[in-house]
């Protein structure tokens, strides 16, 4: 493992944690449902209406959310292809999230040792995935409301709440999601981008997945 | 002439911005779509539909300027006529498509006896035959006495259609130029 | 160049209030449809059509006098005919001339994100203005009326203008105009409701149409087009004009709490992040000794 | 009218039969609306359909079409029987006081007395007053009411025609067992409100409302209030048509509602100039201002006047104005309007040039002697014939037999492609030998000029924008064939060139002649000075003479149609005018354009006024005796002899000879009964209820040749059906229209739920409805707004076509249609009095197609 790492800003001792395949994947999924996002919120609110006039004027915005929508369904369905396996819940998990606690106060050592991914990943996981088909299914009302007859107006009225509410619900994840990854993690960014990370890195958030992939722990064993 | 668009004044985006704190204490105004009728020509007409005889302005575009061909852009109603005072039906709403309609004959033509097509005709020439037709169609059959001898002077062979838009003063040259051949066969759409 | 200047009480999709709102007067101004005098001859039609300059739609026959079943982006208006047997057997032909409402508290312009695209004159006058339209078409879901049709081809959505542009240049409407019995009138709100009411009390002083009213509805604040009904009971019979219409409770939700718990939360889950980050700052990564490398 | 359309605002009460104003003239139909909106006017309809007029009515009661007479014979009936009557009105203002001749005999049997069973005709001589003392031959002989149409042409060689008494016997009490109002209560009496339910099919409640609902007006002999009827061509197409009118005014003359603000008997006119067509004579039967036409037994100009000049017949203790005692008067200043120098009194006026007729030349006959190949050449202007006349087929059957056939038009029709007309091959074009051109003319908006309306308003127009292309205006078209017919006649002479080669034409471009030229022709100048005795003013010679009071039959005046007279004058075109004032609130408008007679708006106006010369309505006032100027004043210009003051008993009615209004109209006035009696359509499901015998109107005109078939029950036509216009379209016209065509896009069949239900038929689906005479295929709209109707305990169904598909039009163009027209379905029958032929109610066959 040598070498070749030389050029590379991970230290030699990387591990790879994402295949290119998955940064790509992984990056237009964000690509899209960011675009939605700003798009969106550019509806949502007047006070975001600039969102929309900066990304091209307002009838763009209109024109492209639903087909990047489109895009961010398929980027999900390819990611859940991926990773659904890398995804289920465990037993590790629901231990992880009973600990949540000190994982959100730093208290790291407390948290047990976790796999690839952590119970909260999983669940933002989940919460993105469940939340892109209600964002789709009502969203396809919203996108051709003219089809809709008028005596089935409730039906649009009820989408556009749909709509809001599981936008809502991805962008707080979503929150979560950028916080923790360019802020409270240093080296997730960087991984998603370049693919690696440390091994103390990985042993330290992901030590069973770590382990797993290392063959063994040899820091670790007390 | 007509554009489709209204310019709204100080509501775009950017303003928009400097509206949010409500700094803008100047009203806001929209400026309306151009009124496309503003500087037309106005000519008073009468509908040529039905007998109410609403008075209609129809409106033409430029203002009688030698080089300008007037062309209709929008027919209304008269305010001023009494009857009708401004109002028009669905008809005569549209009387714009009636004038200016591109299903209108533009020149003369001839169908000849046996043929299954229109030919074209200069003017001259249809006068010309029409003419012919008319003084050989009279010449044959006219009656100048009766079978008891008397003075009948007429024409049975011809016959003369009016239309219901004929104007008095055109119908009034009907009966006389019809009459004066002999014609008695004078009908109009007041009989049917 | 214009010929008029209308005066604006709010804009859709706009942060913050209306410049200059309420600093002038003006009157609101009204279209009182008298549905017992209305012959259904579709003048109303024509004239805005010709106003507009829309082109000829193909229309199909649908055992019906009415022009097409329903509101079109180029055809603001349009006479509902419907054959109605009364339980006692009387037979009427009701005609209702059919368009925007052009309500105080308008569903379209209330759901409309796009900034300036819906606009409210001071005079009441509900209008459109397709250069900022994106063509999202929650107007079309805001409007209890059922009004606002989409353009498939300029993804815009129109509906009538009350002829703004003819009543900002000091003409009436072309509806109005052109209305052969006076069933259509214009004035000011209070004229034409005052003139309402009158028509409601002859109805029910000298006709059989003891149940007549005027068809005002409060759950949008009241309209600037406002009707005179045989019968005010029911207005569905007259081509399923609704009987007590409002903004969708769903689209207030949606445009009132909903808006702004969701704002809220978003900035509050920033702030959130912000200050987690403040009081715990990044999580460390337990570097491991040297040797313990493999 | 009588009255005019915005007159109508000032009625109380609206009976609106036989038409439908608000689909047809509907920016008139605001007038009517005005009144129930702020008089509280109760609006009547009567007709088969629940029209658009009736979506606004107050009551509609659903008729069989062509039971018109026996409807407003039950009013007639009601009013008498309740006497809602106008008393005095009805004794000094109509003959209902006149003593008929004896020997005169009522319709029980379905014939008045003098029938003539083999020539099917009447003699009329006891239809006539009785007569005081010795019959002494007066000027002027028998006349027709100003509204009613021609009578038929006196036959040849018929001794002179009986002439009306002048001095005519009477009795004030009306109790005289022959008076015309005894005679009128025995007629009608027949007509129970039971006899008006088993023939019209309305419910006998229901009628007794409408009776009491419109003669209501005359409730305890109050004269205040004041009813109108309003009808059009759902009257006049029938083959009894013009005694349906006749029985309305009769109505109305009983009620007392003629003459007056709000009332009348008002003919709304479905066309933008019939009614000036029919002024300045552009139909067979008379010279313009309702001249008559001379015939063969008037062997001079003398002769001509002697028969058409009336002379007055009335009670010797009243007066009579008798205004067609000046009719020699209009006909010599016609003549010389014709033929200027050329018509001189050596030469009688130019007499010979006129056409003398001695038989029916009217519009079905045209096709018939074509069809039979007399006529050889037609010239049509602005007309489609092929689709306007009945029995469409036997006219582009007719046409293919003429030799020539001149369409001057603005759109293809279906008169000029009448040899490419559906069912005809390219082979079959060869043997059609008639060569037809078609010339473009010029849109109403390219051509300035007046027309008529219903109301008599005479309205000038301005052209707005040239001709498109290479049309030309068809008064330029005209008179270049004119000029050309004459440029041949004098090079080559031919037959009778006179009237031809002297006829006026002093137009500054003779190929083009200004309609302001021929405006002012028709109002009439002085051709050496005229002095007007009264006033002792003159009007120079070739000054525009200001009214038909100056014109002479010395030969010192020319007018083209004397009714006109005063619409151009010194002043200008008062055609023109557009004072928008009315001062009096009546609608008058006085100052707007100008209207026939002398600017009267309402005609009969001194019947507004009682005996005294005092408005019956104070509020209404319209003219009044102003006993201190010796004079009639007014809002509105008097229609009488202005200083005849009341006590010299002038009769209102001017143009009757009586003076008074007729309730029975005399000799030669009617050809089919002094009274309206009812007769079934030509085609009917039933047969008469009063007479079976005598099922149809016994002088009814019909065709013979092998095209003009008629159809019975017994074949299978057992539904009536009746034809009309849409307010979206008009005529043959608007199918050109786009925006017309979006409104309705594709013609139907009116058909009842019921029947549809019988049949199968749902709405939209293709219907064929035959007659004996043809086929026509159009979408059915299967509606609730015909009823089955139940006639003498027998079920009838009515369906109803609209008129406006022909083979040339957008729809057509692109395949849309089926391409049949209306008029191939409907008889070659008119009625015998005004010649319309009958397009309502005839029988036809419905399928699925």
């Amino acid at each position: 493992m040598s070498t070749a790492a030389a050029t590379h800003y991970v230290s030699s001792d990387a591990i790879q944690r994402y295949t290119f395949h998955e940064r790509v994947m992984h990056w237009l999924n964000a690509l899209a449902y960011t675009y939605c996002l700003a798009t969106g919120l550019a509806f949502y609110t007047p006070h975001l209406f600039w969102l929309a006039v900066m990304l091209g004027g307002a009838p763009t915005s209109r024109f492209w959310h639903p087909i990047l929508g489109i895009g961010f369904f398929i980027a999900m369905i390819w990611m859940h292809v991926v990773w659904r396996s890398d995804m289920e819940i465990t037993e590790t998990d629901k231990r992880f999230l009973s600990n949540v606690e000190d994982y959100a106060t730093n208290r790291d050592d407390r948290v047990p040792p976790q796999e690839k991914y952590n119970g909260g990943q999983k669940l933002y996981y989940w919460l993105m995935y469940y939340g892109t088909f209600l964002l789709l299914f009502s969203g396809l009302f919203l996108w051709f409301p003219e089809y809709i007859s008028f005596s089935l107006a409730w039906v649009r009225h009820l989408m556009i709440v749909l709509h809001e509410v599981a936008a809502l619900i991805t962008i707080g994840g979503f929150i979560v999601h950028v916080y923790m990854s360019v802020f409270l993690v240093p080296g997730s960014t960087d991984a998603m981008i370049h693919g690696s990370v440390s091994r103390a890195w990985a042993r330290t958030h992901h030590r069973l997945w770590y382990i797993r992939v290392t063959g063994g722990d040899p820091v670790g064993k007390e | 002439m007509n554009p489709t668009r209204r310019s709204f004044l100080k509501i775009g985006t950017g303003a928009a911005m400097a509206s949010v704190l409500g700094f803008d204490l100047k009203a806001a105004y929209a400026e309306s779509k151009e009124l496309k009728i503003a500087r037309t020509t106005e000519t008073r007409s009468t509908c040529p539909y039905c007998s109410v005889s609403c008075g209609v302005i129809i409106h033409t575009i430029g203002d009688k300027a030698k080089n300008v061909t007037p062309q209709v852009v929008h027919v209304e109603g008269d305010p001023d006529h009494p009857i009708n005072r401004g109002t028009l039906c669905p008809k005569g709403s549209s009387l714009m498509q009636d004038i200016v309609n591109d299903r209108r004959l533009l020149k003369p033509q001839v169908r000849r006896p046996g043929s299954d097509h229109w030919e074209d005709i200069g003017w001259d020439q249809a006068y010309a035959e029409i003419g012919r037709h008319i003084k050989k169609t009279r010449d044959e059959s006219f009656i100048t006495t009766d079978s008891q001898g008397i003075t009948v002077n007429r024409v049975e062979s011809i016959a003369w259609n009016g239309g219901c838009t004929d104007t008095n003063e055109f119908n009034y040259l009907a009966v006389k130029t019809m009459r004066s051949l002999g014609v008695c066969f004078i009908e109009n759409q007041a009989r049917v | 160049m214009s010929n008029g200047t209308l005066e604006i009480k709010a804009i859709s999709g706009h942060a913050g209030p209306v410049a200059g709102r309420d600093t002038s007067r003006d009157y609101d101004v009204c279209k009182l449809i008298d549905v017992t005098t209305c012959i259904g001859c579709k003048a109303c039609e024509v004239a805005c059509l010709e106003w507009n300059g829309y082109p000829f739609r193909e229309t199909v026959f649908d055992n019906t006098y009415q022009t097409m079943p329903d509101l079109a982006w180029n055809y603001y208006n349009l006479i509902r005919f419907n054959e109605h047997v009364a339980e006692d057997g009387t037979f009427s032909w009701l005609m209702r001339k059919d368009g925007c409402m052009h309500c105080a508290d308008p569903g379209c312009l209330l759901a409309c994100p796009a900034d300036g695209a819906i606009v409210q004159y001071a005079n009441g006058i509900v209008d459109f203005n397709q250069d900022n339209c994106i063509g999202c078409q929650y107007c079309v879901t805001g409007c209890p009326f059922n009004i606002p049709k989409f353009n498939h081809e300029t993804k815009k959505v129109h509906k009538c203008t009350l002829c703004s542009d003819r009543v900002g240049a000091g003409l009436e409407p072309a509806c109005i105009k052109a209305c052969p019995t006076g069933c259509l009138h214009f004035g000011s709100k209070d004229d034409m409701k005052d003139l309402a009411d009158k028509r409601v009390k002859q109805l029910h002083e000298h006709t059989s149409h003891k149940s007549a009213g005027v068809y005002d509805p409060p759950g949008v604040g009241g309209t600037h087009v406002i009707y005179v009904l045989h019968d005010i009971d029911h207005p569905q019979y007259y081509g399923g004009l609704p009987k007590d219409p409002r903004v969708p409770l769903l689209v207030r939700i949606w445009k009132g709490p909903l808006k702004w718990l969701g704002n809220f939360a978003i900035a509050a889950g920033v702030i959130a992040a912000a200050t987690h980050f403040v009081r715990y700052g990044p999580k460390k990564v337990e570097e491991p000794k040297k040797e313990e490398v493999v | 009218m009588t009255n005019g359309w915005i007159d109508i605002k000032n009625t109380d009460m609206m009976l609106i039969m036989g038409g439908n104003p608000a689909e047809n003239h509907p920016c008139g139909f605001k007038w009517p609306v005005e009144a129930k909106r702020e008089r509280n006017a109760k609006m009547i309809v009567v007709d088969p359909r629940f029209t658009r007029t009736a979506a606004v009515a107050d009551k509609f009661l659903q008729i069989r079409a062509g039971a018109d007479i026996a409807f407003l014979g039950g009013m007639i009936n009601y009013a008498l029987e309740n006497q809602r009557i106008a008393k005095e009105y009805l004794v000094n203002y109509t003959n209902a006081s006149f003593v008929i001749k004896e020997g005169f005999k009522l319709p029980d049997d379905g014939l008045y007395s003098g029938y003539d069973h083999d020539k099917q005709t009447y003699d009329k001589s006891t239809w006539n007053y009785e007569g005081a003392g010795a019959h002494q031959a007066p000027s002027g002989k028998a006349s027709q009411s100003g509204e009613a149409p021609a009578p038929p042409l006196a036959p040849r060689q018929a001794p002179p025609p009986p002439s009306l008494p002048p001095n005519v016997i009477y009795d004030t009490s009306l109790a005289h067992p022959r008076c015309v109002y005894q005679l009128l209560k025995q007629q009608y009496s027949r007509y129970t409100p039971e006899m008006v339910e088993r023939i019209t099919g309305i419910p006998k409640d229901q009628f007794r409302e409408a009776a009491d609902m419109f003669t209501s007006v005359r409730k305890d002999g109050d004269m205040k209030k004041v009813a109108t009827i309003i009808y059009a061509v759902g009257w006049t197409q029938h083959s009894f048509g013009a005694q349906i009118i006749r029985a309305a005014a009769m109505l109305q003359l009983l009620l007392g509602n003629i003459g007056r603000a709000g009332g009348g008997v008002n003919a709304l006119r479905g066309h933008s100039n019939i009614q000036g067509a029919t002024d300045v004579a552009g139909i067979f039967d008379s010279l313009p201002g309702y001249l008559k036409v001379p015939n063969p037994t008037d062997k001079d100009f003398a002769a001509w006047m002697t028969r058409i000049t009336p002379g007055s017949s009335k009670p010797k203790d009243w007066d009579s104005f008798n205004y067609y005692s000046n009719t020699p008067k209009f006909a010599v200043s016609f003549l010389k309007s014709m033929y200027g120098d050329a018509a001189t009194k050596q030469n009688d006026w130019a007499f010979d040039y006129l056409p003398k007729v001695d038989r029916e030349y009217s519009w079905v006959h045209i096709w018939d002697d074509m069809y039979q190949g007399k006529v050889k050449g037609v010239l049509s202007f602005g007309m489609n014939s092929v689709a306007i006349g009945p029995n469409s087929q036997k006219t582009i059957n007719a046409l293919k037999k003429a030799d020539w056939l001149v369409v001057c038009e603005i759109y293809p029709d279906e008169t000029s492609e009448f040899w490419k007309s559906p069912g005809i091959s390219t082979d079959d074009m060869k043997n059609i030998p008639t060569e037809v051109y078609r010339l473009p003319g010029a849109g109403f908006a390219e051509k300035d000029g007046t027309f008529v309306n219903s109301a008599r308003w005479l309205q000038w127009k301005w052209a707005a924008v040239p001709p498109p292309g290479d049309c030309q205006l068809d008064q330029a078209i005209l008179a270049r064939i004119f000029l050309k017919v004459r440029e041949l006649y004098q090079k080559e002479g031919g037959k009778f060139p006179d009237p031809i080669l002297n006829l006026t034409w002093n137009h500054l471009d003779p190929n083009n002649p200004s309609l302001s030229e021929l405006a002012k022709e028709l109002n009439g100048r002085a051709i050496s000075d005229v002095t007007d005795a009264p006033t002792q003013t003159t009007m120079k010679a070739g000054q525009q003479l200001p009214g038909f009071s100056w014109l002479r039959d010395d030969g010192s005046t020319s007018c083209g149609n004397w009714i006109w007279c005063g619409s151009w004058t010194e002043a200008g075109a008062l055609t023109q005018r557009r004072g928008t004032d009315d001062p009096s609130g009546l609608g008058i408008y006085p100052n707007w354009a100008w209207s026939w007679p002398m600017n009267r708006r309402v005609l009969y106006n001194r019947a507004s006024c009682d005996l005294n010369g005092k408005p019956w309505d104070p509020d209404r006032r319209q003219v009044w005796w102003n006993e201190a100027q010796k004079k009639w004043l007014g809002v509105d210009v008097p229609d009488f002899k202005p200083d005849s003051a009341p006590k010299d008993h002038m009769g209102p009615f001017i143009m009757n000879p009586e003076g008074v209004g007729r309730l029975f109209v005399p000799l030669a006035g009617m050809a089919d009964g002094p009274f309206p009696e009812h007769y079934e359509p030509f085609e009917s499901p039933v047969a008469n209820l009063f007479h079976p015998q005598q099922n149809t109107n016994p002088v009814v005109k019909k065709y013979t040749s092998d095209m003009d078939k008629y159809g019975t029950p017994d074949q299978g036509f057992t539904v009536i059906c009746t034809t009309y216009r849409l307010t979206e379209h008009y005529h043959y016209w608007t199918k050109n229209n786009p925006m017309n065509v979006q409104l309705v896009p594709q013609m139907f069949v009116e058909i009842p739920v019921e029947l549809a239900a019988d049949l199968g038929i749902k709405g939209g689906e293709k219907v064929k409805v035959s007659s004996a005479r043809g086929t026509y295929i159009a979408k059915a709209m299967v509606t609730r707004r015909i009823k089955p109707m139940t006639i003498d305990g027998k079920k009838v169904y009515q369906i109803g076509i609209p008129i406006h598909q022909g083979y040339r039009g957008i729809q057509e163009d692109a395949g849309r249609e089926s391409k049949t027209l209306a008029n191939l379905l409907s008889p070659t029958v008119t009625d015998p009095n005004a010649y319309t032929p009958e397009f309502k109610g005839f029988l036809v066959k419905l399928e699925k197609a």
